[in-house]
């Protein structure tokens, strides 16, 4: 199939997920030098699909992640710096330095995380989504979890809230095959994840989580059907993480084959080698836009690294609202 | 204008869900079955259904999604039916509700309020009978409210809801059918603690279902020619210690009743302040009445024995003073 | 379809049933005269579920039930002496007082509760299951619970665990169409709950829940299917309680034309009408045995009344084992 | 013969799984991964997918699982992953591990065994970082544990499998790395606490990841000339009070370190205690040196600042002598 979008859409595709690559290759490196600390989930090889969905969405869209969401802020148009600096624990950081990797907040995009209980997204989605219903606002809300989360009685719950209540939630679940060591024919009894979503009465849709394509096209349809208040949608984005779990994860529990397999399916290559056929690129943009990433990346470790700390006395501030009521 | 506790806490609802269209209940048997204890009778009909929400048995999905509606610009109040099904949500309070704003470098509020019924006394044994007040209490990020009055249960969900901030509101079963006057105005805040009875020999500091008890025991204390001042918490998170230790000074012995088991309880947070604050004041060892440790029994005597009773607190008293 | 059981067996089957109502409609009046406190949620109307189902295990089988449970209790052979005494909350009560009318055990029968919060059986089940099937033992665990249950975290969890691993448990819905007052509709998404089950890639049955004789056929297979080691199964029985939830219920979320309609298929007179027009019951033999059980309800109030109190003094007994490793 | 806490965890249970065929281990990740913190490395390939069983992520279910295989007389060692994720367990745990005994007239006994890793101090922020420990303190029908020695974490574990009721065990994160020294034969009890160094001039009272902090904060006091006692609690639940009064018996001064928040911390529990029963001994107010009232935050600093460190606990002490 061709790739059904003009270039400079198509470019865009490929640039996003070309700064999520870069970004993550570089926080790999600063965990190394104990620059970011805690822990930290690269969501490299699964770029295609936070870049497939977010551009289905619009501004007034909410965004609902998981620990593994820096591809996510930074799709959804959180500045690079201010992830950067979040991970290197400043106060400039998207959440004050408070979260850290896995707590990525953005208000001015409507991501509310960035949540490090698996599975614990899901509920909150569903209120978003209630809000938006009640107050009249015609806003999807998308919510991302792996494949791991579906066996938690929060996944459950939750599917069955928003499609009883026919509710505006896009779940999308990134199915990259394990929960850390844990391989999905060993978590799941039914392991066709569409045909578990599809008991809830929900449509369910798979994509190739690696073609940025066939997400976008996927998530649009999806998107469009939970905009018109058709209620929710579960769409399955079947992907990949190249790297381990965490910095922690030795990754004894995949071959080294499968994963070469996958890589083989790469987001970033096969998809600039489609629009170079195509035309739509050249090694040239390629390299520029790549050198882009790059400078984008650089200067944004740069701002972390020059951010101020937060200082020690203000450790309570953020457990209340000021001005909370007496 | 006299009501019952049940009242109070139906027409508190009902003027919140008047007053501003962001307000919502929601929670198991809240719509057509009008509420377990009968909380939201009729609510269904004056409402509707979207504003007056049933649920599935989902309490860490209701509970969650209630967090998520706040988030999104909703003042959502929810009911766990009882306390002891809030440990099947105590992960999105815990982890999400409390932590939010705070993980978020301050960026989102949540202003959610979480109502439940709580305690023991009515025969319902042991995964039924919870006084779990003091996991709440220890918890960050959360304020905690225990109305043991008609005019706190009618005068605490404005403040509640007006905050920006999770609030719990604990509802101890056995009140529901206490008959009070609320406020004048129907007001209250949600900061303070109250004394409820002054007196001179020593102080009694409690909250929820045990303060009618304390009281009681205050009343049999009198009557035997002790003055106890009874102190109700009100607020179990941030506690108003500056009340109690005003009292403390005074009367230089203090006895905590708290349905809550003794090891871990609430009453030993208040010990633990007494102690560490109060010390020179005290006259002697500071004591507790609280709920035997044993999961709570079915058969009235065993339960009755297992809880915190006037009598008991009648003993710890003339203990304290020797009498 | 004639009942295909022999008048002894076909009577018995009457006769359980007989018992739990007779004992049941006891209850209610014991309730009203304050013998029995707390909750006391009848199975009136349900009988058929659970004496269909236990005629199909054996003696090794485990049982676990909700707090709807003196049905099951007595059904399953708990001396009838041994429940009302636990209504009184009498230490010779089945669990010697201290669990009440929602917390019926029994060791000899391999009763594991009573269990009062919904779905909180389900995990139970799945690990008893485990440890007969490690064990070595060809043991079928039958989890009670009812539709409402579904909704849980705890359902969806114990589904995919039991499914997961292959594990010998039977589950029964008792789907009577209404979690106190909330309607099935109103409370899951999917009401065809054996689509829901069958999610989990679990084998599911249907079955007339007011008619003894299509649950004991569903079960006997049900059962065999788990006994024979292919996994879980999943059965549900369609059925409804006559009474309110509970004591305090004034079940105001039902029609009564409803209730009456369910009535008219109630599952003691339809099968004794059965039974009779087939020539294995005489209404003679059905005064009898209900004579008997009314007897038996007698004896057992009689028993409860005369039964001593715990002592108070032993209030914090059994809340640990005695001889604990210290 | 010296070894990591995390080597002493894995010999033990492996010791157990070797000793007893009932004895199984379950939990996410303890399998194809080796466990979260790599305490069961191997362990897969040694007994098997049966006794070495990977759980989906589903932390009520197989908790609830583990109880009801206890109860169908296997020996299960559950490890929930952290504390954190705990709170989706805690209803199996409180209502049916903690309470089945009981409400079943004693005729079941849970012989479960919970592990879980608990505690701050790695930059893993809110969610990450709970001490929950005085939760599962409160509950009666449970032992709750808190091994903080190599020692404890090699000999606690067969005690806790042998014990017929269910037993928690909380092993603090940044403990794994510890090195240390088993006991000869590798046996402890669990039942009192230990006395880790003698003084006279103060009690220091901790337990389990705030141990070396306490001990490094008594080594600082001695050259100062502070003599500065420590007591490790070991098991949480129930307290081994005797120990405590035995010390303050000698010192008369009390401060307790524990990474629990302040409110409604297992500190304000031995805190009430030394008030209740030991009031006359205590020559000074007692303290308490715990986290701040925050979730924890993620940057460095701003965590090391939430948490109890050796300079807040030599600072404590330094006040309380007036020095
Ligand atoms: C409730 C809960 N249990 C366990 C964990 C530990 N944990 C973190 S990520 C993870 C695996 C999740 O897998 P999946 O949902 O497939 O997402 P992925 O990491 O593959 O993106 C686990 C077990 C957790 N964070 N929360
Ligand atoms: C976790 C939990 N939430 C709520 C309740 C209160 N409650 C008791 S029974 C019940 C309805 C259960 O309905 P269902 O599962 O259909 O069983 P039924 O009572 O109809 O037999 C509710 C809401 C409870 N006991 N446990
Ligand atoms: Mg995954
Ligand atoms: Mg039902």
């Amino acid at each position: 199939m061709t790739v059904p979008y003009d270039k400079p859409f198509a470019q865009k595709l490929l640039f996003d997920m070309l700064r999520i690559r870069r970004m993550e290759e570089k926080c790999a490196e600063l965990y190394g030098a104990q620059k970011i600390r805690g822990f930290l989930h690269l969501y490299i090889g699964e770029e295609a699909c936070v870049v497939g969905v977010l551009h289905a969405l619009a501004p007034e869209d909410n965004i609902v992640a998981t620990y593994r969401e820096h591809g996510h802020a930074l799709a959804r148009g959180v500045p690079m710096n201010a992830i950067m600096a979040e991970m290197f624990g400043k106060r400039s950081g998207c959440s004050g330095g408070r979260g850290g990797s896995m707590h990525l907040f953005d208000a001015a995009t409507r991501l509310y995380g960035g949540n490090a209980i698996v599975g614990g997204g899901l509920p909150l989605a569903v209120g978003l989504a209630l809000a938006d219903r009640m107050l009249g606002r015609r806003a999807v809300t998308a919510c991302f979890f792996g494949e791991g989360a579906m066996a938690e009685g929060a996944f459950h719950e939750s599917m069955n809230l928003a499609a009883l209540w026919r509710l505006p939630v896009l779940f999308c679940c990134e199915n990259n095959l394990y929960a850390m060591g844990t391989a999905l024919a060993r978590s799941e009894s039914q392991t066709d994840l569409c045909a578990k979503a599809a008991s809830y009465a929900m449509p369910t849709l798979k994509a190739d989580g690696m073609d940025v394509v066939a997400v976008h096209e996927a998530a649009k349809l999806a998107a469009g059907h939970v905009r018109d208040g058709l209620g929710p949608f579960f769409l399955e984005l079947q992907t990949y993480r190249y790297r381990a779990h965490s910095m922690f994860d030795p990754d004894l529990y995949r071959d080294k084959a499968e994963i070469e397999d996958w890589k083989a399916r790469g987001p970033l290559h096969t998809f600039s080698a489609r629009l170079k056929a195509e035309g739509k690129l050249t090694e040239e943009e390629f390299l520029a836009l790549d050198a882009r990433a790059e400078a984008e990346v650089q200067a944004a470790v740069d701002f972390a690294e020059a951010a101020e700390w937060e200082p020690v006395q203000d450790l309570l501030k953020d457990v209340h609202t000021p001005g909370a009521a007496p | 204008m006299k009501m019952t506790y049940r009242e109070a806490v139906r027409q508190a609802m009902h003027e919140a869900l008047v007053a501003d269209p962001r307000v919502f209940l929601m929670g198991e048997d809240v719509g057509k079955y009008g509420g377990s204890y009968a909380c939201s009778l009729g609510f269904l009909e004056e409402f509707g259904p979207e504003r007056i929400r049933d649920t599935p048995l989902s309490e860490l999905g209701f509970v969650g999604a209630g967090i998520g509606a706040a988030l999104g610009g909703l003042r959502p109040i929810v009911e766990v039916m009882t306390v002891n099904f809030s440990l099947l949500a105590l992960d999105q309070i815990v982890n999400t509700a409390a932590t939010l704003r705070h993980m978020s470098g301050g960026q989102f509020s949540v202003p959610l309020v979480v109502r439940m019924a709580t305690g023991a006394g009515r025969q319902l044994a042991a995964q039924h009978s919870h006084s779990l007040e003091n996991w709440y209490a220890h918890i960050p990020g959360i304020k905690v409210l225990a109305p043991a009055t008609v005019a706190d249960a009618r005068g605490m969900l404005a403040p509640a809801l007006a905050d920006p901030d999770p609030v719990i509101i604990f509802e101890h079963a056995q009140l529901y059918n206490l008959e009070g006057e609320p406020a004048e105005d129907g007001h209250c805040d949600i900061a303070t603690a109250a004394l409820h009875r002054e007196g001179a020999d020593v102080s009694l500091v409690t909250y929820g279902g045990s303060l009618p008890k304390t009281l009681a025991a205050a009343g049999q204390l009198a009557a035997e020619g002790i003055a106890a001042e009874v102190i109700d918490l009100r607020v179990l998170r941030p506690l108003d210690m500056a009340t109690i230790f005003h009292s403390v000074r005074k009367t230089h012995k203090a006895v905590v009743v708290d349905e809550g088991w003794k090891s871990g309880s609430l009453a030993a947070e208040v010990l633990a302040r007494l102690a560490e604050e109060c010390f020179y004041e005290l006259d002697a060892p500071p004591a507790r009445v609280c709920s035997a440790e044993v999961p709570i029994p079915y058969a009235r005597h065993l339960e009755e024995a297992a809880l915190p009773q006037p009598a008991r607190i009648v003993a710890a008293v003339r203990r304290m003073l020797g009498k």
